[in-house]
């Protein structure tokens, strides 16, 4: 498929919010991939982390909000770590897929389901809760039998509680949660 | 030795093993760790791949609290993923005035940002602390391999996490090497094992663990050290499953270092926890207690 | 009146299309003094030019303003021009219409209004300009080159054969620089070697080339044409003008020391040429200072000389190096506290060197193969008598010292037996006491008669024995009694003192304590003592006043008594000592805790009221310490004491009785072994002073200490200490059999092996004894070196970029077959370590799959260098191209960012390389790890768009060019300037590039930026014709617009003195007349040559009587008069 | 002409030789531009710079003094532009002590190679010095009155 550069100048203006909240300078890469070498993910992503950044400077916006491999990434900060023009690659993933979610792209939607889960299970507690948010995971996602067998082991050992701990200010998190959220996607 | 402690939320569970053996040997050596009262979970890499402000907001409420309950200490934090997003939002709230007015709007409460937040690792590897865990080892674990596992968040982005350096660290390393165990030379001690995926996207992030657990085998290792409950529950959980499916024949427990620790100052395995482990990590450390005898 | 011409240049359009040229001129004419007013369409031109000569000359101008261009584009030319002319040429301004008029607005009329203000400034100030008159100064025709790489070589060559002299500067023992470490160059593949040591050659055989190796240059002054420049000759430690560079002293070092040409990939000697092809061809010593072991050893024993003789196998050579300052070898090495050990560089890794152990070995294994022979006094035999008073290691040694040189000595002893305490005082399970007698006999043999039973004061007094023709004492009399509890009952039967306990023990009387022994006291003779006792039969306990932590006794006696089963009672102190009818039968003791430490560190301990306790004892031993006997010296008529009840005695031995020394425990306090041998040494060597009326030094010949951090050692293979073999424990409770057996042959050498070589050389001075020309200066020193130039190039090249601390994805130099380019050159050189193989550092196998990395270090803003090094795109294609060539079956991958292979047939190599076979890869490699001894390579091709990876056996790193070390303290020296990266600035990046900002400085090569060895030489070239066009004037033309004084109004503050970087300026007394007399005072006064004219003197002088010419205060005032009309 | 012309302040700027002349000349070279006000005297180093030049501009009639000079560390003669900072700190001083706005007397360091800074510089200060208005300090003329009466803004 051919692909048209002449982006509109909105989009260009909108990848340049995008890339300065993650203080990423596009123009400073020159694609010699030494993030992807370095990504533990990149076997699984769909695009390579360096193609994310050469969609950007080629001002494919809409390619790389609906690509997979920005929820792929596990934020291991390697790539950043190594770059060697200083491109912090593992920040704008976060970006990215924080602007993803804004417009309700989720184009791996278990990923998405757990942050979901996990961040309600705060909401719930105040402190996160292994054994709730497991078995949520398991029936929102449809992995009905994910890592069962590893529960009895759980169990015997006394490494799960079904009480779950809670905060005692549970208003005081919530109240937090909500302010952060307003603007963000409610999870 | 006197720290305000963050448990963190793995600690009371799956992290069982390593919240027994850091109170033992803090209780051996002297180290008082006082928690913060009503601290709440750090969010995780859910937090923060939500919104920025979400993770800010989090912990920023357990830092205020710690600031306002014990003043002059610093945190130490066991769990490598909330020591993160604890440092993150410490260092957000240094970077300039703006950021921390908008911090204390968002939280609702007085907070400067004056209270170092530090490791494990850290705390350990201080002189006063080397010194007292050298006189507290009466059972040393003569000639055990360990291969010390960093992973990301202890040592990546390095100026939130600070490690002794990104690619190679050895705090874990010197502070092992106490024991009588011998810190193998390794090259995956900084690698991913995939932790925030091991839920919800686990055929990308189980081949990691596959070649974090290859690189310590070709290398001689006998039991892999952590300083995470997430990376440990992984490395571990995992082990079994992946010699199943993929005939692999790795026979590597993973312990916490604290347990390490625990262990040559006279805990006995069941103490810290050993037998909770997924994968078996009872018998070897039968067999370097029994073989490890009084003279170094 | 003056008359000024002012001529309007259209420059083309470039002036007359943003300006009213014609306005301009309407406007010129009636500016004051303005006579004659013109236009030209290039007044720059030969016609141009012309008519201003010739409206001179019509109108008899006597100054000129052209409004045109830049004065930095043509002030020159019109200069010149005038030269020609009436006018002198610095009657002269240019108004700048050009550049900051006409180029740079865009509103015509007010460009023209700013071009008649510029105009009339430049009238303004020209109306003030004065005739100016340069000076001149002498050239000196020799030029200084720094950096004795291709490009210093070439520089100097080309310097030389234009007839000037040239003193070459190189750090390095030979010059060379990088290129003869190359093996091919690229892209021709001529032979590196092959095309640059004939130029080394011809430097050195050139009639006006001096060369200095290992030399660096400390400081320079002056100017251009009128360097002056003090060159640090560093100590080679050989004689240059007796080495005849045949290499024995090479063979007979043995030293393993990092091959630094070799790039670590191989070993070369403590004494070594830089390579074989050196020039010049003479050896130097590597030398950094003392090593730890001998800097911290009291006697500075040669220890590093002696492990390093151990480590070859030349044990008789080791034991003569001990013998050089003690024939105690043998007792030394079972019973010295070896501080050596204590400062050995290998704590810092791991454990440090046996090194006591070592010598004991040493001894040992001559004695068992009957080769502990004699020592051989080589001396004249000398008349004069020395008495020596006391037989322990300090007499001992200093008998054995002044017996090799000749001298007639006589040891008094008190006692049955010679020895001191080594005899009376160590039990014969730490040493085995027919080894001291050995040892003694070695003396003996030397001459050195012993007189046992012999006390002085009762059979012999310092007067008979100076009526006996003695001329010189020692006294070394030790400290052989205990000092006193000072508690009740202390004089019970049964309380014994340890020195006495021992004396009885050793001397064979067969003391027999009681059943329960306590022993008082935490020293080593506490130690001896109560494991003495416990060989007795005796159940043995010590009691000690402080804790475990402040025991002065060494921590390994402490454990092997306790392994024997000497039970201690530590923070526990007698209080008094309890008897039944006279016999003693128990102490009351109390108990103590620590209290503050006192001003020495240690804490006091401080008795906890109520907590006493009493022991029952049958035999109570006090080791609580030693004192000096006096009654005898006392009786011999000596009475000088300190106020510790020593004997009075400065460091140097010496007491107030001009003939009288004395040393050891008996002038120290209880002391250590060592010590009292170093006492003994400096003893011999005073009296010999006395005797023969000479002033040498009293301490050994010492450099300061080498020390290595840690971070040095980090790549150094650990390797545990040697393991003691000790007899059963049965036998250690029971019998004095020596309880420690020693090293055998294999654990001692591989022991010694372990040495770090923390000084290089080991000063074990096998060289001085093979070196036939003797031309080994072990005590040379740094020398300064003051010489004149008239120019000076600066040639100091390139270093690699330290990859490995900042690469630790690569392993950071954890991998031994992860090397550099350079590195790779070393290996596939045929004279490099291994002899043109291309093989593996880790197992000299042979590398299949070879991956080269380009821009390491460079182009890495956040690891290394923003810049791109130049050279390594081509030089990685050379590799690529010897990889596939040597190694059949081979094959090597290049991970590029870019290929840049501007230059000629760089790009037609490349495509040779490629056809070759080489596989290139677009992509940085992320990480390299080793697994099943292969090298895992992980990049990404990013052509491909997939992450790639290259199971390798070898890995070659092309890393960056930084400049070479010390540069920018060379910048400093010579007042030139570096960039960011400290690469040195060229005056103009196009039109300068081998002059610097100071006049009569120049740089050629990789210093000033990074570069392959064509340009370098062409550079080097340029250079030197520069010099040459220096050199060919016999005096230069100052610059005349400098700073000038005017007498009458300088108060001689010197206010300007301090301002001037140059230090042109100085006060000169004058003389003048005030009224009817003569006054002399201190006005300032400009060196002409020194004096660069920036002006900051003027600009400082606060009555204004320095003045800067040409830039004068009217000047500047005209001109900022003008500007505001 | 019939229009009016605008009130131009007149900036008088000290340029060294060695760096910001070298720029202002590159500046040229790269057809940059910049407002006509400005007005460059060239001296070997800014630290010739006498402080009586400053004063004298002021008394002239000149609106702002400009010294421009190398990067510290960089100066062509070593070490002048170190004694030119020392010096305009105490100028900078004095003047505003006297009540001239220290925008009026400025120290700026320009290489040789940065012309667009030495644009940038004179843009701003043309513009600084433009808003302040006439200088009224140290004028010797009796006129002052009248030419802020002449001011156009008013």
């Amino acid at each position: 498929m051919e692909i048209s550069l002449n982006t509109p100048a909105a989009t260009l203006a909108e990848i340049g919010t995008i890339v300065d909240k993650a203080h990423v300078e596009l123009h400073k890469c020159y694609q010699c991939g030494k993030c992807t070498a370095g990504c533990p993910m990149a076997d699984s992503m769909d695009i390579t982390p360096r193609e994310v950044i050469r969609h950007l400077q080629l001002g494919l916006l809409a390619e790389v909000l609906r690509c997979e491999a920005v929820w792929v990434c596990a934020s291991c900060h390697t790539c950043s770590a190594r770059c060697p023009n200083e491109v912090d690659v593992a920040h704008l993933m976060e970006v990215l897929r924080q602007e993803a979610k804004k417009r309700n792209i989720t184009p791996v939607p278990d990923v998405d389901k757990f942050a979901r889960i996990f961040i309600s299970n705060i909401r719930s507690f105040g402190k996160s809760h292994e054994v709730v948010l497991c078995a949520s995971y398991n029936v929102w996602s449809g992995h009905l039998f994910q890592d069962v067998m590893t529960f009895p082991h759980l169990v015997m050992n006394k490494l799960v509680f079904f009480k779950p701990h809670v905060v005692k200010d549970k208003t005081a998190v919530r109240r937090i949660m909500d302010k952060a959220l307003k603007g963000a996607d409610k999870a | 030795m006197k720290y305000s402690y963050f448990p963190g939320c793995a600690m009371k569970g799956a992290g069982k093993a390593y919240d027994f053996s850091i109170k033992y040997v803090t209780k051996k050596i002297g180290m008082e760790l006082l928690e913060i009262d009503d601290w709440n979970c750090c969010g995780a890499t859910a937090a923060h791949s939500t919104s920025a402000d979400l993770a800010l907001g989090l912990n920023a409420r357990t830092l205020a609290l710690a600031e306002a309950q014990y003043p002059d200490l610093e945190i130490a934090v066991p769990c490598a993923a909330c020591y993160s997003a604890l440092r993150s939002a410490l260092f957000s709230a240094r970077s300039s005035k703006e950021k921390l007015a908008k911090i204390q709007d968002l939280i609702e409460m007085p907070y400067e940002g004056k209270n170092e937040v530090i490791s494990f690792l850290e705390t350990f590897s201080r002189p006063d602390a080397m010194k007292a865990i050298t006189e507290n080892v009466v059972k040393p674990l003569g000639g055990l391999k360990v291969a010390c596992y960093y992973g990301c968040l202890t040592s990546r982005p390095a100026k939130i996490a600070g490690p002794d350096d990104v690619e190679n660290p050895m705090q874990m390393d010197d502070i092992v090497a106490l024991t009588g165990a011998i810190s193998v030379d390794w090259a995956f001690k900084t690698e991913c094992c995939g932790g925030a995926h091991h839920v919800s996207y686990q055929k990308g992030a189980v081949p990691l663990v596959d070649r974090i657990l290859r690189n310590a085998q070709a290398n001689g290792a006998e039991a892999i050290a952590t300083a995470c409950p997430l990376c440990c529950l992984n490395l571990d959980m995992r082990q079994g499953e992946l010699n199943k499916k993929n005939g692999t024949d790795y026979n590597i427990p993973i312990y916490y270092f604290t347990e390490l620790l625990a262990m040559s100052m006279g805990a006995t395995p069941k103490e810290v926890g050993v037998e909770k482990h997924f994968f078996p990590a009872l018998s070897l450390m039968e067999k370097y207690l029994v073989k490890g005898g009084s003279a170094v | 009146m003056s008359r000024i011409g002012v001529f309007v240049c259209h420059c083309g359009s470039n002036i007359a299309s943003g300006v009213h040229i014609d306005k301009v001129v309407e406007a010129a004419k009636l500016f004051p003094n303005v006579v004659y007013c013109e236009d030209n369409k290039y007044t720059c031109s030969e016609p141009g030019q012309f008519k201003i000569k010739a409206a001179i000359v019509e109108h008899r101008l006597d100054r000129v303003v052209v409004c045109t261009c830049s004065p930095r584009m043509h002030e020159s030319t019109f200069r010149k021009m005038l030269k020609g002319t009436t006018i002198n040429p610095y009657m002269l301004e240019v108004a700048n219409l050009r550049e900051q008029c006409s180029w740079v607005h865009t509103d015509k009329d007010k460009a023209t209004d700013k071009a008649i203000s510029l105009v009339r400034m430049a009238a303004a100030k020209v109306n003030e300009n004065t005739s100016l008159f340069p000076s001149k100064i002498k050239v000196t025709k020799r030029a200084l080159v720094i950096g004795g790489g291709i490009a210093g070589m070439q520089t100097a060559l080309d310097i030389a054969d234009a007839g000037h002299q040239v003193t070459l500067v190189e750090r390095e023992p030979s010059i060379g620089g990088k290129m003869v470490m190359l093996d091919k160059t690229f892209p021709t593949m001529d032979c590196s070697a092959c095309i640059s040591t004939p130029k080394m050659v011809e430097c050195s055989s050139h009639p006006n080339i001096t060369i200095m190796t290992s030399s660096e240059v400390e400081k320079v002054d002056g100017y251009i044409g009128n360097f002056q420049a003090i060159i640090r000759q560093k100590a080679r430690y050989v004689d240059h003008s007796l080495c005849k560079g045949c290499s024995d002293c090479m063979d007979a070092c043995p030293v393993q020391a990092r091959n630094n040409f070799d790039l670590g990939l191989g070993k070369r000697k403590a004494v070594y040429t830089l390579f074989p092809q050196a020039v010049p061809n003479k050896a130097v010593i590597e030398k950094k200072g003392a090593s730890p072991c001998k800097f911290n050893c009291p006697a500075h024993l040669d220890a590093h000389g002696y492990m390093a003789l151990t480590g070859v196998g030349r044990y008789e050579e080791a034991l003569g190096v001990v013998r050089r300052t003690t024939p105690f070898a043998g007792v030394l090495g079972r019973v010295c506290f070896h501080p050596c050990e204590e400062n050995c560089s290998r704590n810092k890794i791991d454990q440090p060197l046996a090194i006591a152990t070592v010598k004991r070995f040493l001894a040992d294994n001559a004695r068992k193969s009957g080769k502990l022979g004699k020592i051989a006094v080589t001396a004249e035999p000398k008349d004069q008598k020395i008495a020596i008073i006391g037989s322990g290691p300090a007499g001992l040694n200093c008998a054995y010292m002044l017996a090799l040189e000749g001298y007639k000595v006589t040891v008094f002893e008190a006692l049955p037996k010679p020895g001191g305490m080594l005899k009376v005082g160590i039990p014969d399970y730490r040493l085995d006491k027919a080894v001291l007698a050995e040892e003694i006999k070695l003396i003996e043999d030397m001459g050195v008669e012993i007189k046992c039973n012999t006390r002085i004061g009762k059979d012999i007094s310092f007067k008979a024995l100076r009526g006996k023709g003695y001329k010189a004492f020692f006294i070394a009399i030790g400290a052989h009694t205990d000092s006193k509890l000072n508690v009740p009952g202390e004089d019970a039967l049964g309380v014994v003192a340890g020195v006495d306990f021992l004396r009885e023990s050793n001397l064979g009387n067969n003391p027999k304590p009681g059943k329960r022994v306590i022993v008082v006291g935490g020293g080593n003779v506490a130690m001896d003592a109560a494991r003495t006792a416990l060989r007795l039969g005796s159940d043995v306990t010590v009691l000690y006043r402080r804790s475990e932590a402040e025991m002065p006794a060494n921590a390994l006696e402490i454990d092997h008594a306790r392994e024997e089963g000497v039970k201690f009672e530590f923070l526990a102190a007698p209080m008094e000592i309890i008897s039944e009818n006279g016999k003693l039968s128990g102490v009351k003791s109390i108990r103590n805790r620590l209290g503050e430490p006192d001003a020495k560190g240690r804490r006091s301990p401080v008795p906890i009221p109520g907590s006493e306790f009493i022991l029952g004892v049958d035999t109570l031993i006090k080791a609580i310490g030693q004192k000096v006997v006096q009654e005898d010296l006392t009786a011999a008529g000596f009475t000088l004491y300190d106020r510790w009840g020593n004997i009075a005695a400065n460091a140097e031995t010496k007491t107030e009785l001009a003939d009288v020394f004395a040393g050891g425990d008996a002038q120290t306090g209880p002391a250590t072994v060592i010590e009292a041998i170093a006492a003994g040494n400096k003893a011999a060597k005073a009296i010999m002073n006395y005797l023969e009326g000479t002033e040498l030094p009293i301490e050994p010949y010492l450099m300061p200490e080498a020390t290595v951090e840690a971070d040095e050692l980090k790549n150094v293979p650990r390797a545990a200490r040697g393991r003691m073999p000790m007899i059963p424990i049965q036998d250690r409770r029971s019998t004095f059999k020596e309880a420690e057996l020693g090293f055998d042959e294999k654990t001692a050498v591989a022991e010694a092996l372990r040495c770090v070589n923390c000084a290089v050389c080991s000063e074990c001075r096998a060289c001085e004894t093979a070196c036939q020309s003797k031309a080994i200066l072990r005590e040379q020193e740094d020398e300064l070196i003051t010489q004149d130039f008239g120019a000076i190039v600066v040639t100091t090249g390139y270093e690699l970029i330290d990859w490995a601390p900042l690469y630790g994805e690569y392993g950071g130099g954890r991998y031994p077959d992860v090397i550099t380019g350079l590195q790779f050159e070393r290996l596939v050189n045929a004279s490099g370590p291994t002899e043109g193989h291309i093989l593996r550092p880790s197992d000299q196998t042979e590398p299949k799959n070879v991956v080269i990395i380009k821009c390491v270090g460079s182009r890495d803003e956040n690891k290394g260098k923003a810049y791109c090094s130049r050279a390594c795109c081509m030089y990685g294609a050379k590799h690529a191209h010897q990889v596939l060539d040597k190694i059949p079956d081979s094959r090597c991958y290049v991970f590029y960012m870019d290929v840049r292979t501007a230059g000629k047939g760089y790009e037609e190599f490349y495509g040779r390389t490629r056809e070759d076979g080489a596989m290139y890869l677009r992509g940085r490699v992320a990480k390299i790890y080793q697994e099943g001894g292969k090298l895992i390579c992980k990049g990404e091709d990013s052509l491909l768009g997939k992450a790639v990876t290259v199971e390798a056996d070898m890995v070659v790193l092309e890393t960056a060019m930084v400049p070479s070390p010390g540069v920018v303290k060379l910048a400093g020296i010579l007042g030139i300037s570096t960039d960011p990266d400290k690469w040195l600035n060229e005056a103009h990046p196009k039109l300068r590039p081998v002059e610097t900002n100071s006049a009569g400085i120049f740089l050629a090569g990789t210093c000033q930026g990074p570069k392959d060895i064509p340009d370098t030489v062409a550079q080097a070239g340029a250079a030197a014709a520069k010099v040459s066009a220096l050199f060919s004037n016999d005096e230069l033309e100052t610059n005349p617009m400098i700073s000038k004084v005017i007498d009458e109004k300088c108060s001689g503050c010197g206010l300007c003195v301090g301002c001037c970087p140059y230090t042109a300026i100085s006060l000169q007394e004058i003389e003048e007349r005030v009224g009817a007399l003569r006054v002399k005072r201190l006005v300032a006064s400009v060196n002409h040559a020194l004096c660069q004219g920036c002006g900051a003197c003027a600009g400082a002088c606060r009555p204004g009587a320095i003045d800067l010419q040409g830039f004068s205060n009217r000047q500047l005032l005209e001109e900022v008069d003008a500007l505001c009309l | 002409m019939s229009v009016i012309k605008e009130w131009e302040p007149k900036i008088l700027v000290f340029t060294c030789n060695w760096c910001t002349y070298t720029g202002a000349d590159l500046a040229g070279l790269n057809r940059m531009k910049y407002p006509e006000n400005v007005r460059l005297v060239r001296v070997p180093c800014s630290s010739r710079v006498n402080p009586q030049f400053i004063l004298r501009a002021f008394m002239k009639g000149c609106d702002g003094v400009l010294v421009c000079g190398c990067h510290p560390g960089d100066c062509h003669y070593v070490s002048g532009n170190y004694f030119t900072r020392r010096r305009f700190m105490l100028m900078q001083r004095l003047l505003e002590y006297n009540g001239v706005d220290p925008a009026r007397f400025q120290a700026r360091w320009i290489s040789g190679s940065e012309a667009a800074k030495f644009r940038d510089t004179m843009i701003r200060v043309s513009k600084e010095i433009k808003a302040l208005g006439p200088n009224t300090k140290f004028r010797e003329d009796w006129y002052v009155k009248e030419a802020i009466a002449n001011e156009p803004s008013k």
